[in-house]
């Protein structure tokens, strides 16, 4: 039937295949169970997870591991806590030895009170990651050029920062976003700073292909309802970006009819 | 310290390990749980098929990784 | 289990009850059908309807109420298109007679150019089909002294416009509205202006208790999605609101742990 | 015009109906769906158990109203 | 010569015609010096004063008139704290009588917690004074739909709030601000909320005819150099709207020539 | 007198000292008459020039410089139209030949159409030329990374744009400016895209030590009037700053007092 | 009270003011400043030129008003 | 082309000049006007100072800049 709602093709970012536009963190959370129920609500396909140490002596049954169904999500294992491409190179290594998957979060960060990217250190790992192999999904900060830049690297998805991660400010520059949208041809995720479910609509209505997010949910009151409320803002923006949406006008057009009102009988 | 034991770095913190162990080992030696782990040993990564073949060194740096929660 | 996401109760206006917090208007589809199948994604409970002079001779199966599943939706009758309380009175009769309901969507408009509330008109009305037994959801400007003033009348809902009606820019004055919400103890709907998912969104996050809308739907170029949007996006700001969101911040806050890193290793 | 018609305006529109004609009769004259309809008579909102005994009279101005799409 | 600045005409209201475009109010400074200080650096030809009951037995110089040059500004008497139009009626007659001017500004308030006007009240004292000859300037709300009644009453001036008196938010709707301009034919002021330089230009900007403030300078840390920010402002945000600004670009344009570039030579 | 306002300290940059906070540019303008008057008018101290080929043949009198009183203004050569380190040096080397002044404005861009820095070589570029002795003022994106990274080299200002070169957006995202300027030791001057009078103010009162602009001014409708609307907000955004604004807030403050009303009278 | 005074309440206060008092003797009675000041008689306005002819009356609401600072 | 000339580039133009030209020469040649122009040969800064003495040679490239309008 004519008003079917066409289907929206899953997302593919190198190889991978993804019919959730959410991509979700696993850091932060009050304890493994509300985690692990907020992944299942998120309906996401993707988590990220941090490379660290082994705690030896660890008992059975306490580690991330044992609340993530691997089988449901796939591992992203992010760089996170890098400060130079070397070190961000070696956790990246070791992530897909542990992963068993090529795809890597690169974050190589500016510094600790931003926690935004560095910019010269991001690029240099990117091209030395991307010649190892990697499907690298790359942290950058909203500056076109570099976003630009990445994609030239051969980064399989650029991911600008909203804003500040875990700050909750949603997307503080919509106009470099949308530069980075219109210039790019790999996928486009806005990663980090995002508060809301709001916040998460607004991006996807950018036409950002996906959004990445985990303080906006882990750190809310409750983070179970919070990542049903990420999820369904996740789809609300994608369908009003692809529903084309009405213009913005400064004054009103009327939604009822103005023909056939009683108003003027009698006169 | 007994001989046939070597004193080595695992993840920061100084260990003793019998002489002669293999990477393989070393993990059983720990009870690690190998599902989703990494290791380095002096900055360079050991891929899993290696490791019933590398061989533990007095003085080494050995890291042994895993995923945490993180965003 | 503690992770279950506790139940919102429903909406309750008057002594009408609704699951779903997104109202939606008929008018302005291309046709009836793409309405049909838009109310029907949409999840609403609740339809505006105007009152118009019946076309004589019209075929049958042709109006609006042939495409309106009465059984479904509560209709909201409004008084659209009237500039003051005298003809808006009258049409709120006609509607409640046509209706056999006593839900009123009060519209006293101030000028065709803003479609815009006149608060003078509107007050005088609502006075009025209060005391004929109305339960009257009030279309208002975002005004916090006439939101106040028409809840003092009897009001069951004051419905501020987010901007002017069909003009898509959203809530102009998330302040008042949030003064609004703050002073009000019947049900507010935030009704007018929104043109897309994010708005939506934000509305609900202020803390409205529904949302009503139409041109935002009926003129998106894929109306049937645009409804998809429209109740993913309540739904998921209703439950950002409910989830008690982080505070926003200036500067970051790591995701990942910062124990446990490698790149200290060996120093 | 017939001796036994009057003139009326039904929505602004001038029309001829039967003398003595009610409501009633003039919504099945005009083969109305009586659903969701509702009649003024000169202003004058009339009740739907009402429309067979109120009389349409010459001159009147009667209004009939539907739901049509709104927002 | 060529790049002489065309003179601005002074502003006219009714009878009076005002050099500055800043109006300043003289409440809720710390000491009458300081506000002496700050009015004669704002620059402003005209200050808002409050009619309240004579202190009995008040000592010689030390009122609100020791401090006030009134050959060098117009007296504007509020009604300010009137809640209902016939106690602003009475105050404005009051102040018309000790002023001996016919100007006033008119202030029907809804509530002490907003103070945003009533419209309602608003409409019947402004109806009132205009017949008494008053040359009414008149708060209101920032709704288009009450401005252009108020004009219509004949107002010589409508005054929309950019935010509640005092709140320091700036002009929180400029499409309502807009929409007054595009509409009005008598002078619009914006008046209240202002807090700082960039929201009176701001508000120049729009359109407005002047702006209207009190808090923002008279409890700024230093008042005397928040006048005289406020003063540059007026005039900046006036030269910035009459100079016909440049257009917004998502992209970039060049400032620089991009002929000549040594950086092809060589080749 | 206690009321007299403190004198506001010169901006010192390197070894240079200006009184106004205003740099202006020397391009677009639509003829070198009105550019001569716009600068007046503005009251910089400080103009940016590009260096270009010299036109063999040009009459006298024609070029810019027979238009710029070097007495008066400073000239800061910029390294406009270079996209890498290498090309922004030589231009660097040879404006200070030219020019007689260690001052530079070092700008390294991405690419065409942003016309934003390419941070990799900014960095390259401000390395050396510290080095070599410049007093390097660096045009830098609004990232803080990188702002930070630039005064650790040694640049005696960094310079974050607003918005794209030309593109009249204002500060885009006021979040990072505040980030940045927080943390500089060295003075940071918001540099590009700015469109009007409010703007310059905006960025003043972020705390932004300076401001330079070239478009806003030169493609204004009227460039002399938009200079003097220019200056006027450099100096009311730091009038402004300096005074210690009024705290936001949601609800209202009274004005006048709420003392000494009749209204109560007879009661 | 002496006979000849008279009570009234001004600005809300009670007040003991003499009898046959005008608006103009009790603005002296009272040591008013003049400028920028208007009166109300039972919440009528007194214009200056007035103030000479109308009399104070026991039992009047008298309010005397100027300006103060305001926004 | 007369022997004692050679063949140069200005500003990415080919240019004739005389054999043995300095800088100094060049600019005369050109009736530059030396107030805020700066010349490179080669890639490379030729300083004022110099002017005098650095000769030009066949197949320079010579730049000569000034500055324009710019942001």
């Amino acid at each position: 039937m004519s008003n079917a709602i066409p289907t929206d093709p899953p997302l593919e970012i190198g190889s991978y295949t993804f019919q959730s536009r959410l991509f979700v963190g696993t850091g932060k959370y009050q304890d493994l169970e509300v985690m692990k129920a907020a992944l299942e609500v998120s309906g996401t396909d993707c988590v990220t997870v941090a490379v660290r140490r082994l705690s030896l002596g660890l008992p059975e049954g306490q580690s991330l591991l044992d609340y993530l169904d691997t089988d449901r999500y796939q591992l992203l294992p992010n760089t996170a806590g890098c400060f130079n491409a070397e070190d961000a190179i070696r956790t990246a290594m070791l992530g897909r030895e542990a992963g068993m998957s090529e795809m890597v979060k690169l974050e190589v960060l500016g510094d600790k009170d931003t926690l935004l990217p560095d910019p010269v250190g991001t690029v240099e790992a990117a091209a030395f990651l991307v010649k190892e192999g990697f499907t690298v999904l790359c942290y950058t900060s909203d500056d076109p050029v570099i976003a630009q830049r990445l994609e030239g690297l051969g980064c399989a998805a650029v991911m600008p920062a909203g804003a500040p991660i875990g700050s909750g400010q949603g997307v503080l520059n919509p106009s470099n976003i949308q530069i980075i949208l219109q210039r790019a041809k790999v996928p486009v995720l806005v990663d980090a700073g995002v508060g809301c479910a709001s916040d998460v609509s607004f991006a996807m209505e950018l036409g950002a292909d996906a959004v990445l997010l985990n303080t906006g949910i882990a750190l809310a009151q409750d983070p179970v309802r919070m990542a049903r409320a990420m999820r369904a803002a996740c789809q609300a923006g994608r369908d009003s970006y692809l529903s084309g949406r009405i213009e913005k006008r400064l004054y009103a057009s009327a939604s009822s009819p103005t023909e056939g009102m009683i108003v003027v009988a009698g006169e | 310290m007994n001989e046939s034991n070597q004193k080595i770095s695992i993840n920061g913190e100084p260990q003793t390990v019998p002489m002669g162990i293999t990477v393989e080992g070393l993990l059983d030696h720990l009870e690690v749980d190998r599902r989703h782990v990494a290791v380095e040993q002096n900055r360079k990564l050991v891929v899993k098929a290696d490791y019933s073949e590398v061989q533990v060194e007095a003085g080494d740096f050995v890291e042994i990784v895993t995923f945490v929660g993180g965003g």
